[in-house]
């Protein structure tokens, strides 16, 4: 029987379950009908750090969270309305954060007494029959008898009949959300065209879903979400790692370069490789090295050749590139670092995210070796500060680190691709022979942002040598002269500072000029912080928000805006590294607010030590 | 010594093992685990050594002294800790990208010292633990997450590179063929100086049937050679077939075709 | 095309070479001069690339493009020049530290993957730079800073490893043969894919005499062996001993003894 | 004829020509005869970047600074009293650097056409000939010419002969100082045991020098330096590296442990590898990686085993052990990690001095790894310090780093050799079986200052797994539970806090408690400092002076001392590193002093900064 209608501004699903569950494809697939439906959405996905942990276990709960709404939508949200579970230990795992009154949809099959013994829960005892979950509205749905009776007669195997019901899962919540099974169905030919038994399988669950919906004994309610207000264009769903793929390929067309992309794989960073290396016909390179040092040199080999060298890796691979950072500043050719960052120290927590490699980014090389620092705040954000990564060292002739996290590389949002023309222009400057008669080249003459000229193999006439000792201003020639080398360090520091010439001025992303809060944040915190002092200034407070995505140097006026507040909050998912940077650089005392958790900050969290630091 | 007395048991560890279901390595950890109590050393002297990959979890998952170190460099620790302990057992375990991608330089120096250590090379042609992309043993071709149009990298032949490397205990085993590796495993302890064993290791999840032909019965024997002491070079199905040279070219012969045994 | 038209000359830098009177990298920087008019190659298309060590300065006394980079890595920077720029004939200056101590894995890496440039290894069996430390390829009981007792460890073959990681073109000449260098030279030049070329380089200041046996007259006939496309191995005082085949073992035979040279 | 002797507190000495003509060994000598004699000394040996450049350049010019004196000496001086020069490259190079008044003595044979071309003297210009030496006391002696006459008939060739020259300088001081020969004499025979012939000529020419004093036409004048009033004890003369060297024997001596150094060779830390490996005795192994990543963690493998693991470096290789020393924090075992600092970024200048990888040391890694780092102020403090290094790393199980760089590895001074007694105890903690029957082992368990125990393998029973994920505290099984990441993070920063208590508090070197001015620096600057402000002091201004020698942690009372002071000046040989970390740490705004030219400060420029700083 048909029910009820409720309209909601936002909700936040949880699909969770074994890694072989196909979890991650059945959030993917809701997020991709929401976004083509108009949706602001945001998405978390939780994966276990064994490729596939023992099926049934705690370590092996995958999971992946979905925030959309009609209104504007900037994280995956504190806790969810709807927890899909496929068995005991992914309701265990997940319940604590599902809100009071919140929905329930368990797959009774794996509530039996080995999952539940898996999940560990004591002897005899199962949620789903005790009152344990009475704060909730909990649907037990043996989601595999059903599966495997639509599919009777279909001449599956048993095994191959249970990969469906995920596709039972999702159309379920598709009729609970009002939405159409087209885009999933699209998909579903696409992905198995070549097994047209497996199209129509999954395509006949999916809609059996959908159906049960409405024959359900136990009623449940339908609810309409409707589209946001985005502005017009394109839109579609993106993943961090995405953005960065694209962003760079993007720069380098503006730039007029070829793309050499030179890695090691390393999660959370192997996708962008493996986006990149579907797009060969961009003029893309990549380049799978023997190490993250091959990845590093090579990728300075490739621009000293006259490309735009690009190497990605995260923590641990970018302690190994150090060495190299500090030839490719001394040698001043481009060279685009990109750091996925993940949990650390070592090997750390590799599925987990974290900001922890700033000060590594900043410091982490032998002698004085300032290179350029951005960041992302945000899935597609990559895109843009990437592009910007590669504006930056083309037109500086620097490496520049592009810091991103496992958090926004694989969470998604829907982005409007730019057009080629909406992008900032990017100016490549080979240098051409125009020597005077007897003129020997000069390889490091400066113009007036102290910019040396890229002379690049194969131009008649410029050849010279560059390397990684000391050298003479402007000639380039090797020397050991006491006062030149203090000039080349003082020169290399002033063309990074100098960048700040070049980029956009610091902005509040709201909040009033002055007062007596400011809350400044840098990279992937800002969906958290914009939606937390959002919450704190509707509750009556005055707070401020600016988040920083250019961290070396920083625009030209965030000292004045710092200037301008009381006190500065300065939340970061590590010890407190930014911290130490702007209290250093602008005398200020800030207050560091730190959570090293491997997990973005929650709402929560933030707005209540907002308000404790505004009493 | 009552070492002797030691099971298989004894080398398990209450750590849950996390590899997929089907995965090779959990062969090869149930034959090291059964060697181990015959060669005769105490728990307490026996050290493995690890980098990162799914092969290198390995060391959880033997109650020994173990390290799961950083990514390449287990060669390398081991080099350190056996040229200070001289009188301890040390087993290293190592992927083929662990060893022969970013640990390839370390490879070659250990084997060139020669130090008296185990070297388990978990060979399943692919990077595992980072989701299948192709490493330096895929072949030429390799259709993997980073190359989708193929790789086109020469590969390594492991034992050829430790050759040249100067190694000078140089096996290779498989994980489906535990009666094999046990022996390979007993010998290549047995052996002083630094004993290389590259183990054939399925990965069913991202590079499934990569040794199929040597492993599965109907081709096992028809491309498989097993190579002893002093017998010659004999395979195939009804071991007819034989490895002669000619000159210096190695060539497959018939022995049907009156090709004597010497 | 008027390349052909330059002369040893056009590849000389105004900058003073600084390696100490008598090193064996004079000779071979003069040699490397001499043949590049000869290869028909325009100036600006040749770039030479180098690591840290005395012969990695050679880059600054080749008027070419080239880049004098950190060490060990040459290989890889090349790697990634060549990858993106095929047209440029790419020239690799290493030492025996840089190429197979700290650069091993680069160079078998590139060695496997067979990208059409050239590795000058100066193998002077020391680390030059540095002062006299022992190097990968010291015989073993060298004594030197870091071995006042001789070294212990056994020393890479640079040929055999190089095999190991399938090489394609592998050579190997000495700086007091300006003649069969300059030879070597225009080969290595002329394959296509990585050819290795090792050089015995005499460091008189750390290791002077190092390959005497091998450039002296008096003992050079008798030591040294050329190899020649489908000559046989002949060598000594008066050509009278050559090498042949006993089953797979390489034995000397004097041909005196009534052997044939076929 | 004799002459009269002039009584002087302290001489400057500057031997100077190719790194042929056997400066260093010149230099060498006399230091040890002075400090014999009970003279406190400071030596700077200053070579060319290649090992023999070119003959008669300017670049071949090798130097030998020294300072010897009745009073104490803490620098090598900024001009000298006395030039030695055995060409004119020689001469042009260091005149500058000559005191108005001061002697030149040259070696005529060193200023013929083709040696003055070489040094770049315009056509027919001969500085001994114009009047451009006007204001010194210039001695033109035909050395080579002298040294070959009193060799004649001693049957060797001339290039022999030649090879004594140095010899006749030497005795030539001698006599100008009233030092014996007998130390030198000495040394000649051990050194050329093999080839008496050889003995006889440098003896002979020795003497020759010596004699020559009294007979030269041109009266030169006799200076006597009074031994200066030492502590009393047996004082040897000391290099940074040898020291070092010594520190890292006593340390594991004193631990009870065996040493384990595993290096890879580069300039200017090579010395320490090759004084290590003539101790093989003191149960010393050394370990020439295969480069800087094999000989860290080769050392890593040796301190699991037991051993103290010591790696050292500079700073290119420093940064290409970044990731392993996240390892070996995240291990919690013990490891000595020494930098000996040259001129960077890069290959920068690898023979020139410079103290710019402070920041690398305390942030060069991913994630939050901090480690301890200490820092030498002199050549003999380089034992004390790594020794410290050493302490700290055993007892408290991480990784410590010990910074030195190329002045004071390579300058000497006199050293009271200590005894085994006077040095601090270093208790190590292996771990026993001390299990309950059933109970399991916890590598991970701490005491009350958080270091764990060092149960290494061979201890039955204790068998266990270490690795560089995060763990769970205590038992140490891997763990991705955010509580538990976010607890272990603030263990390991707090256990690296917590040194603070076993250091140490800082003292002030000079000056008062409080005041108008503090000069705070670090490392090897001390000797300059101390100079520069006892000079300041003498002429009448209040100044007080604190050399940090730990800087991770800092010394307790640091910030007490910092606020005591109107103003903190902190001179470093960097572009502004320690001035960072005590910004951003203390809240103080202090003043940067910085040179970049691969030089220790001269006492003139401090000084006037200090006074400029105290208007
Ligand atoms: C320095 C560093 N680089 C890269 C990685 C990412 N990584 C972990 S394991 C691995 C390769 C795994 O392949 P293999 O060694 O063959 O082991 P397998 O998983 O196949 O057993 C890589 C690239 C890392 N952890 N550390
Ligand atoms: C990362 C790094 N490690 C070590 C060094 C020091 N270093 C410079 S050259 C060299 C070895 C030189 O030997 P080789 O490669 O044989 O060249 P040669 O000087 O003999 O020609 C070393 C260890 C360095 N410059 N950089
Ligand atoms: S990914 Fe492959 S190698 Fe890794 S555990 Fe799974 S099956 Fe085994
Ligand atoms: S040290 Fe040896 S290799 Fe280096 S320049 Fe001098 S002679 Fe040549
Ligand atoms: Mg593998
Ligand atoms: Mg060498």
């Amino acid at each position: 029987m048909a029910s009820s209608t409720e309209i909601k501004n936002d909700v936040v699903i949880l699909f969770a379950g074994d890694s072989g569950d196909g979890i991650q494809l059945t959030g993917t697939q809701f997020t991709n009908t929401a976004a083509l439906y108009g949706n602001d959405i945001s998405t978390f996905p939780n994966f276990p750090a064994e490729i596939r942990a023992p099926q049934g276990t705690l370590a092996g709960v995958s999971g992946f969270q979905l925030h959309f709404g009609s209104v504007e939508i900037h994280t995956p949200g504190d806790a969810s309305d709807v927890l899909v579970v496929m068995n005991a230990a992914a309701l265990k795992a997940n319940v604590a954060q599902l809100k009071e009154g919140g929905i329930i949809i368990a797959n009774t099959e794996g509530f039996d007494a080995k999952n539940l013994g898996l999940a560990k829960y004591p002897e005899g005892v199962n949620p789903l029959e005790n009152d344990s979950l009475a704060k909730f509205k909990v649907y037990p749905i043996d989601i595999t008898k059903l599966t495997r009776t639509c599919l009777a007669g279909s001449g599956l195997g048993t095994k191959e009949m249970d990969r469906s019901r995920n596709m039972f899962v999702l159309g379920l919540i598709y009729w609970m959300y009002n939405r159409t099974l087209d885009s999933t169905v699209d998909y579903i030919r696409e992905q198995f065209k070549k097994r047209p038994e497996l199209v129509e399988a999954n395509i006949k669950t999916l809609k059996a879903g959908y159906h049960y919906g409405d024959t359900i004994e136990a009623p449940m309610s339908r609810y309409e979400v409707k589209a946001a207000v985005h502005e017009r264009g394109s839109y579609r769903n993106i993943m961090g790692n995405q953005a960065t793929a694209i962003g760079l390929i993007a720069a380098a067309q503006k730039a007029g370069l070829d793309l050499f992309y030179g890695t090691y794989p390393i999660t959370p960073a192997s996708d962008i490789l493996h986006e990149l290396s579907k797009h060969k016909n961009f003029g893309v390179k990549t380049f799978q090295a023997e190490d993250e040092i091959a990845a590093i040199t090579s990728a300075i080999g490739a621009s000293f050749g006259g490309n735009l060298g690009v190497t990605a890796s995260s923590g641990p691979g970018i302690a190994l590139k150090g060495e190299a950072i500090g030839l490719a500043l001394m040698l001043e050719l481009p060279l685009v670092i990109v750091n996925v960052q993940r949990g650390g120290p070592s090997t750390g927590l590799p599925t987990k995210t974290e900001q922890a490699d700033l000060l590594q980014a900043m410091y982490g090389r032998n002698g004085e070796a300032p290179v350029a620092v951005v960041a992302a705040s945000s899935p597609s954000d990559c895109f843009y500060m990437v592009y910007e990564a590669c504006r930056i060292a083309v037109e500086t002739m620097t490496p520049v680190f592009f810091l991103s996290d496992g958090y926004i590389a694989n969470g998604a949002e829907p982005w409007k691709f730019p057009t080629a023309a909406e992008l900032p222009a990017i100016t490549t400057r080979f240098a051409k022979n125009e020597l005077l008669a007897g003129e020997k080249y000069k390889p490091y003459k400066r113009d007036q942002n102290l910019v040396r000229e890229w002379a690049i193999p194969g131009t008649k006439g410029l050849e010279h040598r560059v390397g990684g000792i000391e050298k003479e201003n402007e000639t380039g020639n090797i020397s050991y002269d006491p006062d030149n080398h203090e000039l080349m360090v003082k020169i290399r520091q002033a063309k990074i500072d100098g960048i700040a010439n070049s980029i956009p001025l610091q902005k509040l992303d709201s909040g009033k000029e002055k007062g007596k809060l400011l809350v400044l944040g840098w990279g992937s915190t800002y969906g958290s912080i914009k939606t937390a002092v959002h919450d704190v200034v509707q509750s009556g407070h005055e707070v401020s928000h600016a988040q920083l995505r250019y961290l070396n140097p920083f625009p030209k006026n965030l000292g004045e805006i710092l200037g301008n507040f009381e006190k500065v909050l300065i939340p970061e998912m590590n010890n407190g590294q930014l911290i130490k940077i702007i209290r250093d650089k602008y005398f200020v005392d800030a207050i560091g607010f730190n959570k090293i958790k491997g997990m973005p900050f929650t709402t929560g969290e933030l707005t209540r030590k907002i308000i404790e630091t505004l009493q | 010594m009552e070492e002797i007395k030691l099971t298989a048991k004894d080398f398990v560890t209450d750590q849950d093992v996390r590899w997929c279901p089907g995965c090779g390595d959990y062969s090869i950890l149930k034959q090291v685990q059964t060697v181990m109590p015959e060669l005769g050393l105490a728990r307490e002297n026996i050290v493995f050594i690890s980098g990162i990959g799914c092969s290198s979890r390995f060391p959880y998952y033997m109650d020994t002294y173990g390290m799961h170190s950083i990514h390449g460099r287990a060669t390398a620790i081991a080099s350190g800790l056996k040229a200070t302990r001289p009188e301890l057992s040390v087993w290293i375990v190592t992927g083929d990208g662990d060893a022969m991608s970013i640990g390839g330089n370390h490879l070659i120096h250990l084997l060139r010292r020669n130090f008296n250590v185990n070297i388990l090379l978990f060979n399943n042609e692919i990077y595992g633990l980072t989701k299948g992309q192709y490493s330096p043993t895929s072949p030429v071709g390799k259709i993997a997450k980073s190359t989708p149009m193929g790789s086109v990298d020469y590969p390594f032949n492991p034992l050829a590179l430790c050759l040249g490397a100067s190694g000078t205990f140089i096996a290779r085993t498989m994980d489906r063929d535990p009666v094999h590796l046990r022996e390979i495993l007993k010998r290549g302890n047995a052996h002083k100086g630094t004993s290389l064993l590259e183990i054939y290791q399925n990965c069913n999840v991202f590079n499934d049937g990569a040794f199929e032909a040597f492993t599965e019965k109907a081709s096992k024997k028809a491309e498989t050679l097993f190579v002893v002491q002093d017998k010659p070079l004999v395979f195939g199905q009804n071991s007819e077939k034989g490895i002669r040279l000619d000159g210096l070219k190695p060539v497959i012969v018939n022995l049907a075709d009156g090709v004597s045994l010497d």
